[in-house]
C-alpha cells in the first residue's frame, strides 16, 4: 500500500508543484485570474491537445525514431477530413471517425514508408511532411478547410475532449501494459539486437506505433479545428511548429514512468506545460519572452534526465569508498 | 545402446556476403550423448548451432529434427519445436523485468481474455527459475537489478522453461562463475540422463575433454573428423583445428631470464569506481611481462582500464615511476607511452565501420601529422609499415574493418599501438576470440616487444597463455591479490587453481 | 575464413558516388526541361548566389554532424549573427567590423553548444532544436521595437555591390572556406578525428583522442561558415529582418543528406556532401520554378528525390535491424 | 579517395568558371540587353517594340483618335502575341488577400496573353531577391512585388536582369526615390494609400468609434515580432483612438494579443478575453479565428469584430449577421490590379512615366466597408463572375488599345474608385 501511495505522489508532484509555484507568483504580481474560470478550460485544452500530439511522438522517439511528419499529418487530415464532412454535410460523429481515419492511413503510409526503405526514420520523415504538407496545400486550391460555426465542431469542449481523450489515453494504457505490442515495444526499446535475434517482429511494432500516432494526431486535429474552426495549410516544413510545445511532456513522462505509466507521465508532462503556458500569460510575458523561458525549461529537463543516471552512480561510489576505507583501516 | 539420431544437417551451406561461413557440411547428432564442437573462431560451429536454433536461416542444405524437415525462421519458433539454445553474449534485455524477458515473445501464452495476465507471467517465470535450482529472485524486478551472472542463469531458466529435447550451449561457461558452471553441468547431465541431446561448444579443451561422447572438429566452414572419448587429448584435437603441425614454439620458450629491478610503473592502494577493485597495489618492472589471472569478475578488467586513465579512481594513485606523474587521463597515459588494448574489441579499441588506415593512425596523430599537416604520403608509409610488418590479410588498406576475420582485426588493434610505440602495453585478453594460428603469431610479437625492451601487463583468463608468457604472475580474487607466481617450467595450473576459486 | 574480394565495396562505392550522380543527373534532366534556359548565364549567377547561404553552412557542418553532433539550430546562429552584424553594420559604417561581428556571435554560439555537447551530456538533437527556437526569440527580445535593420541607415555609407560584383564575392568565399574546410578534413588529423568519434565514441576516447576539445573545434569551424553565410546576407539583401534564414535549418539538413552525409556521422561522412548536397538542392528548386509547377508540386516533388537520394546513398550500409 | 577529391573539384570549378564568365559578361555590355540570351525576346528597350499595335509613339501624344488603336485588337488573349511572363513575390498562399489576386490575375489571362509565376510562401529579403533571379532566368518581363522586405533593392535587382519592377514599397517615398535612382527605367512605380498600413489602423479604430464601441482588445499580429506592416497597422489604430477620444468618444484599448493562431500562448490569451466585457475586438489581420469562440460563448449579439480583410464567403454570413461590423478592405482589383496596365505599357513600348520620366506613386482609395449593402455589392459582383475594374477598364488604359491613355487618365481612374463608385 505504502508503495502505491508513493507512485501516486511521485505522478502527480510535477504538475501540483507546477500549480502552486504559478498560483503564488501569479497572485503576487501578475492578475490574479490563474487556473479559475475560462483559464481553467484552457488549461484543460491545451492539456490535451498538445499531450495527444506528445503522446503520438512518445511511442516513436523512445525508440530512436525523430518523426517530423507529426505537424503535416495533422493539417492534412483535418483538411481532408473537414472538407468532406462540411460538403457533405455530416454530423460531429462522422467528422471525428473521419479525420482520425484518415490521420491513421497517413500514419501507416508513413510508417510502411519507413519500414520499406529501411533509411533513418528522421530523413523518411522530412519526405513524408514536405509530401504530406505539399498535398494540403493542392487539395482545394489553397484554401485548407473553414467551417467556422459548424455544429459538428463540438470536441473542444469537455465533456467530448475529455471523452474523446480519454478513451484514446485507456486504450493505450491496456496496449501498452496488458497486450504482446506492449511487451515488445519495451523490449525493442533498449534491447533492440537481442528482441530480433529472438524472433520479435520489429517491423510490425514499429508500423503499428506509427499507425497508433496516426489515431492519436487525428484526435489532435479534431480538436484544433473544434476550438478555431479553420486551418489552413503550411508550406515549407513550417508544421513543425506544431511539436514544438510536446517536448517538455516527453521528457517529464519519461521521468515519471517508474511511478505509474508512460502515458499517464506524458499527460502529466502536459498539463504542467499547460499551466506554464497559462501562467506566463497571466504574468503579461510577451510570447518570445514566454518562448525563450520554455526552451531554457525544456533544456534543464533535458540535462536532468540525461544526467540522472550520474547521481545513481555517484551513491554507489560513495558507498564503495567508505567500503574501501574501513577495508583500508 | 542404439545411439537413436536426433537432428541430422546435410549440405548445409552458408554465406555472409563474400565469405563463406559454411561450405557443405554433414552434422550428426544422437540421443542420450553431449556432442562437443570445437574449431577457430569464424570455423562456423556458432554458425551451425545458430541455424539448427532458427537465429539466421542457412543458404542451402537441409535439416532434419525428431524425423522431421526442420527449417524454424526465429529462435521462438526453434524453442517450440524443441531446440533452446544458450549463447555468450548477454541474451537479456534491460530496462523490463525478468518475467519478461524469460516470456520475450512469448505473451501471448498467458492470454485470458483480451488481458495478458502478469501475475500468471511471473508465476511461470518463478517455476521456471526454481527448475534449475535458481532461487531467491523476485520475477516482477527490473532485470537491471541483477548482476552479470544472474542475468545469464535467467537466460537458461528461458531456455530449459521450453524442455528442449536438444540443448545448444555455446561457449556460454567461459563467462560463468563456478556457481553458474555446475548449474549447467547439472542440467546437462539431466539432460543426458533423460535421454536427449546436448551440443556442447567451447574453448577450453579440458572442459569438453571431461564432458563429451564425441567431439567434432571444424575449421573454415569443413567438418574435419569426429572423435570419439578414447581419441581425445588436446595435441591431437589442436592438430584437427590448425590443420598443420603446430611449427616452433607456441608460447615462450626461455626460463629464467633476468628481470630488471627498476620500477617503471607504480599503483598504491586503488579503488575503482566499478567492478570489486578495492584497495590494491603492485609495481611493475621495466622490460617484464607481467600476467594478471583471475576469474571474469575479479577485478583485473577494472585495474587495466584504471593503469590507462579511462576508469574512475575512488582511492590510491597510480603513478609512472621515471616521470613521476600520475597517471590521470588517457592523454597523460599516452604521453607517457601507455597502449591499452581492450578485452570486448569490437565495441571499444576499434570502430568497425571505418577503414583500417583510419583505425591504425587513430592512436598516433601526433607522430604522423608535421604541424598540422598529415600528409597522405605519411599516412600510407604509416600504415602500410604495420599492414607489412603483421601479415594483416585484407582487401585493401581501405576496407572496412567488420569485414575482417577475428585474427585480422586484433592485428590491426595491435598495429594500432605498435604504430605509436608504446614503452608500456596493456593487454586485456589480447587472444580472446583470436584462432590458434594468429594466437601463435600474437604470442611471438609479444615476446619480441618483450626483448626489444617494452614492459607489457598481460591480463586473461586463460591460465595457459599466463603460464605460458608472463614473467611474473599474479592472481585476483574478489578485487584483492590472491597470490603471486615467478616463471619456472614446474610451476603449472593446478597451483593456481586453489588460489584462484 | 577465405577472403574473397569482397564484393560489399564497389556495392557501397556506387553509394559512395550516389550524390554526385544524383547532382548530374538533376542538372541534365532540367537543362532539357527548361530547354537550357537553367544553365542561361542568368540562372547560373542566380544559382551562385542561392547556393551561398546553404553551402557555407552546410559544409561547415560536416565537422559538426561528422563527430555524430546532430544540429539544428544553424538556422537560429545565421540569424543572431546576421542581426547583430547588421546592427554593427548600421553603428559602425565599416564592412570590416560587420564581418569581426558576425564572426564573434557565431563563434559564442559555438561555444554554447560546444559546452552543452562536450561537458553536459544532453540528447543533443533535440537539445538544438530547442537551442534554434529560444534564439530566434532573444532575437525578438533583442530587436524589439526597431523592427527591421535596414543598412541604408548607417552612419557612414555602406558600399553597395552590383550584381555582378556580389556574384564575384559569393564565389570567392565559398571556393576559399571549402579549399580551407577541404584541407582540414582531408589533410589534417581534424577530420580523421571526427570519422572516429562519429563512428565509436569509446574507441575514439581510447585512442587518446581528446574528444571535448573535438566537440568545441567542430563548432567554432561550423561558425566560421555561419559567419561568412551572415555577412553575406547582410552586404547583399542590407535588410536584416526577424524572420531572416528561417528555412536555413531544414535546408541544410537536406543538403547534407543529399549529399551523401551520413545521418549520425562517423567514417563515411565526407566534406564534399556539403557543397555538392547544396549544389544539387539549388539546382532542383531553380529547375522545377522554372519549369513553372505550382509551389505545391515543387515541394512534393523535392520531398520525393529526397528520400530517393537518401535511398540509394544508403545501399552501402544496410543491416538487419531498423535504422534508428 | 583521391580520384574522387579530384573529379569533385573539377565539377565545382567547371560551375563556378561559368558563372565568373557569364558575369563579366553582363558587366561588359550592362546597356543592350544580353545578346547571348536564350530567350528569343525582341530588346525592350533598345529599339521600340513594335508587335501588334500599329501606333508606334513613345510618349503618350494627346491628339491621337483612340477609335482606330482598338480596333484590331481584342481582348481574347491574343494580345500581345509574344506571352508576357510576370513575377508575382507573395508571402502567404494560404491568405485570403492572395487568393483574391490569383483569381483577379487568372481572369485578366484569360483577356490578356499574359503567365503569372507566383512564388513561395517567401518570409525574408535573401529568398525574395533569390526568386527574382529566378523569374529572370525563367523569362519573366517584370515582376510585382506583392510582397517586399528588401524595399529598393528588389528594384535594383530586377534592373540588373533588366525586367521591370512594380512595388509602393508601402508608400515610403525615400525607397521610391532610391528605386527610381537605382533601377532607372525598369521601376514602374507603385500604389500608395499615404501610410497604407498605419492608415488601415486607423480607419479601423475611427469606424468602430463611429458605432459607440468604449472597451475595445486589439490583435497585434506580428507588431510584437518586429514585422514592419503590422507594427505601423497597431500605431495607426491606438492613434486612431487617440483621436476619437480627443473627439469625445468613451473608447479605450482594454487588452493586446500578440502572435499568431495556433500557438498555446495565443490560445490562452483568447480564452481570457473572452471572460472581459468588451464590445469589440479589432484585428490587424483577419479575424475568423474568433467567430467560433464568439459563437459559442453567445456574445455575438453584444460583441462587434473588426479587421483588415477580405470581400469572401468567410465573412459573408458574419457581416450580414452583424457580427463584423467593419472590414478596412484593399480591393484587389484597385490595389494591385493596377500593375498590369503599367507592365502592359512598358512591354509594349509606352511606359506611362510622370513628368520627370521615372516611374511614380500614384493614390489609390483603402475601403472601410461598414454596411453590408457595401459588402454585398462587391460581393455579389465577384459571386457572379464580373469584376469591379474589368478587362475592357484596364485595355483603356494601355496605349496599345486607346492612343489617349496617359498617365493622368492612369491615375484618375484609379485615385477615384471608392467603395460607392461599384455599380
Amino acid at each position: 500500500m505504502k508503495r502505491i501511495l508513493k507512485n501516486i505522489v511521485m505522478t502527480i508532484a510535477i504538475p501540483v508543484l507546477v500549480y502552486v509555484f504559478f498560483l503564488i507568483v501569479c497572485n503576487l504580481f501578475g492578475s490574479p485570474g490563474f487556473g479559475v474560470g475560462s483559464d481553467l478550460s484552457t488549461i484543460l485544452y491545451t492539456t490535451l491537445y498538445t499531450g495527444m500530439i506528445a503522446l503520438a511522438m512518445s511511442y516513436n522517439l523512445t525508440c530512436g525514431r525523430f518523426d517530423f511528419s507529426v505537424g503535416s499529418t495533422i493539417v492534412l487530415a483535418a483538411i481532408l477530413g473537414g472538407n468532406i464532412v462540411k460538403d457533405n454535410k455530416l454530423g460531429p460523429v462522422a467528422l471525428l471517425l473521419i479525420i482520425v481515419v484518415i490521420a491513421a492511413v497517413l500514419g501507416l503510409i508513413s510508417g510502411l514508408a519507413y519500414v520499406a526503405l529501411k533509411i533513418p526514420p528522421m530523413v523518411v520523415s522530412i519526405g513524408i511532411a514536405m509530401v504530406y504538407e505539399a498535398a494540403g496545400l493542392m487539395f482545394n486550391r489553397a484554401k485548407g478547410i473553414k467551417m467556422i460555426g459548424n455544429s459538428a465542431l463540438i470536441f473542444s469542449k469537455p465533456p467530448y475532449s475529455i471523452l474523446i481523450a480519454g478513451v484514446a489515453v485507456l486504450v493505450l494504457i491496456f496496449l501498452y501494459n496488458f497486450t504482446s505490442f506492449g511487451f515488445q515495444w519495451k523490449m525493442l526499446r533498449s534491447g533492440q539486437k537481442i528482441a530480433v535475434d529472438i524472433g520479435v517482429n520489429e517491423k510490425l511494432n514499429a508500423v503499428i506505433c506509427y499507425v497508433i500516432a496516426g489515431v492519436l494526431l487525428g484526435i489532435a486535429a479534431v480538436m484544433y479545428l473544434s476550438k478555431f474552426g479553420t486551418v489552413s495549410p503550411e508550406i515549407g516544413l513550417s508544421s513543425s511548429s506544431f511539436f514544438m510545445s510536446a517536448f517538455l511532456p516527453l521528457f517529464i513522462g519519461g521521468a515519471i514512468e517508474k511511478y505509474s505509466d508512460k502515458n499517464i507521465g506524458v499527460l502529466m508532462g502536459a498539463l504542467a506545460q499547460a499551466m506554464i503556458t497559462s501562467g506566463f500569460g497571466k504574468l503579461g510575458f510577451s510570447s518570445s519572452l514566454q518562448t525563450v523561458l520554455n526552451g531554457v525549461i525544456v533544456m534543464a529537463f533535458l540535462v536532468y534526465t540525461s544526467n540522472s543516471y550520474k547521481l545513481v552512480l555517484r551513491k554507489l561510489h560513495k558507498e564503495k569508498l567508505a567500503r574501501a576505507l574501513a577495508a583500508a583501516k | 545402446m542404439a545411439q537413436e539420431l536426433i537432428f541430422e544437417a546435410k549440405n548445409l551451406t552458408k554465406h555472409f556476403g563474400p565469405t563463406v561461413a559454411l561450405n557443405g557440411v554433414d552434422f550428426k547428432v544422437y540421443r542420450g550423448q553431449i556432442t562437443g564442437l570445437i574449431g577457430e573462431n569464424g570455423s562456423g560451429k556458432s554458425t551451425i548451432t545458430s541455424i539448427a536454433a532458427g537465429m539466421q536461416p542457412a543458404t542451402s542444405g537441409e535439416m532434419t529434427f525428431l524425423g522431421k524437415a526442420h527449417s524454424p525462421s526465429t529462435m521462438i519458433e526453434g524453442s517450440k519445436l524443441g531446440i533452446g539454445m544458450i549463447v555468450q553474449e548477454q541474451g537479456t534485455v534491460s530496462g523490463i523485468t525478468v518475467a519478461e524477458n524469460i516470456f520475450a515473445g512469448e505473451e501471448s501464452r498467458f492470454r485470458s481474455g483480451p488481458f495478458i495476465s502478469k501475475r500468471k507471467m511471473n508465476q511461470e517465470a518463478r517455476k521456471a527459475m526454481e527448475d534449475i535450482g535458481f532461487t531467491g529472485v523476485d520475477p516482477a524486478a527490473y532485470i537491471d537489478t541483477l548482476d552479470m551472472q544472474s542475468r545469464k542463469l535467467v537466460e537458461i531458466a528461458k531456455v530449459m522453461y521450453n524442455k528442449p529435447e536438444m540443448l545448444v550451449v555455446d561457449e556460454t561457461t567461459t563467462a560463468l562463475s563456478q556457481h553458474g558452471r555446475e548449474i549447467i553441468y547439472g542440467i546437462m547431465r539431466k539432460m543426458k540422463e533423460d535421454n536427449k541431446a546436448v551440443v556442447f561448444i567451447s574453448h577450453d579443451l579440458q572442459e569438453l575433454i571431461d564432458t563429451c561422447d564425441t567431439l567434432t572438429v571444424l575449421r573454415d566452414g569443413d567438418l574435419i573428423t569426429t572423435l570419439d572419448r578414447d581419441q581425445m587429448d588436446e595435441d591431437t584435437i589442436k592438430k584437427y583445428m590448425v590443420g598443420r603441425e603446430m611449427k616452433g614454439d607456441y608460447y615462450r620458450a626461455d626460463y629464467g631470464t633476468p628481470v630488471s629491478e627498476e620500477v617503471v610503473l607504480e599503483v598504491d592502494k586503488v579503488t575503482s569506481g566499478s567492478g570489486l577493485l578495492m584497495n590494491f597495489s603492485m609495481k611493475v618492472h621495466r622490460g617484464e611481462i607481467l600476467g594478471i589471472g583471475g576469474l571474469s569478475h575479479c577485478g583485473m578488467h577494472e585495474l587495466g582500464k584504471l593503469m590507462f586513465g579511462e576508469d574512475k579512481l575512488l582511492t590510491g594513485k597510480i603513478t609512472h615511476v621515471p616521470s613521476g606523474e600520475a597517471i590521470t587521463s588517457t592523454q597523460t597515459a599516452m604521453k607517457h607511452g601507455f597502449g591499452y588494448v581492450s578485452k570486448n574489441r569490437d565495441t571499444e579499441s576499434l570502430v568497425l565501420t571505418a577503414t583500417i588506415q583510419d583505425n591504425i593512425i587513430s592512436a598516433s596523430y601526433d607522430k604522423i601529422a608535421k604541424g598540422l599537416v598529415m600528409t597522405p604520403k605519411a599516412v600510407k608509409e604509416f600504415v602500410d609499415e604495420q599492414v607489412e610488418s603483421l601479415s594483416i590479410k585484407c582487401a585493401g588498406v581501405g576496407q572496412d574493418v567488420q569485414y575482417l576475420s577475428g585474427g585480422n582485426k586484433q592485428k590491426v588493434v595491435f598495429g594500432k599501438w605498435i604504430g605509436r610505440n608504446c614503452d608500456i602495453l596493456i593487454l586485456d585478453c589480447p587472444t580472446r576470440g583470436v584462432d590458434i594460428g594468429v594466437k601463435a603469431a600474437m604470442y611471438q610479437l609479444i615476446d619480441q616487444m618483450r626483448k626489444a625492451g617494452k614492459t607489457i601487463i598481460m591480463i586473461s583468463e586463460e591460465l595457459p597463455e599466463l603460464l605460458g608468457m608472463s614473467d611474473r604472475l599474479l592472481i585476483l580474487k574478489d578485487g584483492a591479490l590472491a597470490g603471486e607466481f615467478f616463471r619456472s617450467e614446474t610451476l603449472d595450473e593446478n597451483h593456481i587453481i586453489e588460489v584462484m576459486i | 575464413m577465405s577472403e574473397k574480394k569482397s564484393t560489399k565495396i564497389n556495392l557501397g562505392g556506387i553509394g559512395k558516388l550516389a550524390p554526385l550522380i544524383g547532382l548530374v543527373l538533376v542538372i541534365l534532366i532540367f537543362t532539357a526541361l527548361t530547354g537550357g534556359k537553367l544553365l542561361s548565364v542568368t540562372n547560373l549567377q542566380n544559382m551562385a548566389n542561392q547556393v551561398m547561404v546553404t553551402a557555407l553552412v552546410a559544409i561547415g557542418a560536416v565537422f559538426v554532424y561528422g563527430v555524430g553532433n546532430f544540429d539544428m539550430s544553424l538556422g537560429g546562429a545565421v540569424l543572431f549573427s546576421a542581426v547583430l552584424g547588421a546592427m554593427a553594420a548600421v553603428r559602425s559604417g565599416s564592412i570590416f567590423v560587420t564581418l569581426v561581428v558576425c564572426i564573434l556571435v557565431s563563434v559564442a554560439i559555438a561555444l554554447i553548444k560546444g559546452i552543452f555537447s562536450a561537458y553536459i551530456e544532453v540528447p543533443f538533437f533535440i537539445f538544438t532544436i530547442v537551442l534554434g527556437s529560444v534564439i530566434s526569440s532573444i532575437v525578438l527580445v533583442i530587436m524589439g521595437s526597431e523592427t527591421t535593420v535596414y543598412l541604408k541607415d548607417a552612419v557612414r555609407e555602406i558600399p553597395t555591390f552590383n550584381f555582378t560584383q556580389m556574384t564575384i564575392i559569393n564565389v570567392v568565399f565559398l571556393a576559399v572556406y571549402f579549399l580551407v574546410c577541404l584541407f582540414l578534413f582531408n589533410y589534417t588529423p581534424i577530420g580523421s578525428k571526427a570519422k572516429m568519434m562519429g563512428g565509436n565514441k569509446v574507441s575514439a576516447k581510447q585512442s587518446g583522442i581528446n574528444d571535448k576539445k573535438m566537440h568545441v573545434l567542430t563548432f567554432v569551424i561550423s561558425a566560421i561558415g555561419v559567419a561568412l553565410a551572415a555577412f553575406i546576407l547582410i552586404i547583399r539583401t542590407r535588410t536584416i529582418g526577424s524572420q531572416t534564414a528561417g528555412s536555413v535549418g531544414t535546408d541544410v539538413l537536406i543538403a547534407l543528406v543529399v549529399g551523401g552525409m551520413p545521418i549520425s556521422g562517423g567514417p563515411k561522412s565526407k566534406i564534399s556532401a556539403g557543397l555538392v548536397g547544396a549544389l544539387t538542392v539549388v539546382v532542383l528548386n531553380s529547375g522545377l520554378t522554372m519549369v513553372g509547377l505550382s509551389t505545391a508540386w515543387i515541394q512534393a516533388i523535392r520531398g520525393v528525390v529526397f528520400i530517393v537520394v537518401v535511398l540509394v546513398s544508403s545501399f552501402s550500409y544496410r543491416g538487419k535491424l531498423l535504422p534508428r | 579517395m583521391k580520384k574522387k577529391v579530384l573529379s569533385m573539384m573539377l565539377a565545382a570549378a567547371m560551375v563556378f568558371s561559368m558563372a565568373a564568365c557569364g558575369s563579366d559578361d553582363a558587366a561588359g555590355n550592362d546597356q543592350g540587353g544580353d545578346t547571348r540570351q536564350e530567350e528569343p525576346s525582341g530588346d525592350e528597350d533598345q529599339a521600340p517594340a513594335d508587335e501588334g499595335g500599329d501606333t508606334d509613339i513613345q510618349e503618350p501624344a494627346g491628339d491621337e483618335t483612340p477609335s482606330d488603336g482598338a480596333a484590331d485588337i481584342t481582348l481574347d488573349g491574343s494580345w500581345p502575341e509574344e506571352t508576357v511572363k510576370i513575377g508575382f513575390v507573395g508571402y502567404d498562399q494560404a491568405s485570403e488577400q492572395q487568393q483574391a489576386i490569383t483569381a483577379y490575375f487568372d481572369y485578366l489571362c484569360e483577356n490578356f496573353n499574359m503567365e503569372i509565376m507566383y512564388s513561395e510562401d517567401l518570409t525574408d529579403a535573401q529568398s525574395e531577391l533569390d526568386f527574382i533571379g529566378q523569374c529572370a532566368a525563367a523569362g519573366c518581363k517584370a515582376v510585382i512585388g506583392y510582397y517586399n522586405e528588401a524595399k529598393e533593392q528588389s528594384a535594383i535587382t530586377c534592373a540588373d536582369y533588366q525586367m521591370y519592377y512594380w512595388g509602393g514599397f508601402g508608400g515610403d517615398e525615400e525607397s521610391v526615390a532610391a528605386a527610381v535612382e537605382g533601377a532607372g527605367e525598369y521601376y514602374l512605380g507603385g500604389y500608395t494609400l499615404g501610410d497604407a498600413e498605419y492608415e488601415a489602423g486607423r480607419s479601423m479604430a475611427k469606424a468602430l468609434a463611429e458605432q459607440g464601441c468604449e472597451k475595445v482588445v486589439l490583435c497585434s499580429g506580428g507588431a510584437a515580432m518586429g514585422v514592419p506592416m503590422f507594427v505601423s497597422r497597431k500605431q495607426g489604430f491606438e492613434d486612431g483612438v487617440k483621436e476619437a477620444v480627443d473627439g469625445g468618444a468613451t473608447m479605450e484599448i482594454v487588452y493586446e494579443v500578440e502572435g499568431w493562431p495556433g500557438t498555446d500562448a495565443f490560445t490562452a490569451a483568447q480564452t481570457s478575453v473572452m471572460d472581459m466585457d468588451i464590445d469589440a475586438i479589432a484585428s490587424t489581420f483577419d479575424v475568423a479565428m474568433w467567430f467560433q469562440l464568439v459563437m459559442e460563448s453567445g456574445k455575438a449579439d453584444s460583441l462587434k469584430l473588426a479587421c483588415i480583410g477580405e470581400v469572401s464567403d468567410t465573412y459573408y454570413d458574419f457581416f450580414n449577421s452583424g457580427l463584423v461590423s467593419v472590414i478596412v478592405y484593399d480591393n484587389e482589383e484597385t490595389c494591385f490590379g493596377n500593375a498590369i496596365p503599367l507592365i502592359l505599357n512598358a512591354v509594349s513600348g509606352t511606359k506611362l512615366v510622370d513628368e520627370s520620366g521615372n516611374g511614380f506613386l500614384f493614390p489609390v482609395e483603402r475601403w472601410t466597408i461598414t454596411t453590408p449593402e457595401q459588402y454585398n455589392s462587391v460581393y455579389d459582383l465577384h459571386d457572379a463572375g464580373n469584376w469591379v475594374v474589368t478587362a475592357e477598364d484596364i485595355a483603356n488604359l494601355v496605349v496599345a488599345f486607346n492612343a489617349d491613355a496617359t498617365t493622368d487618365t492612369f491615375k484618375d481612374f484609379y485615385g477615384s474608385f471608392t467603395i460607392d463608385s461599384v455599380k
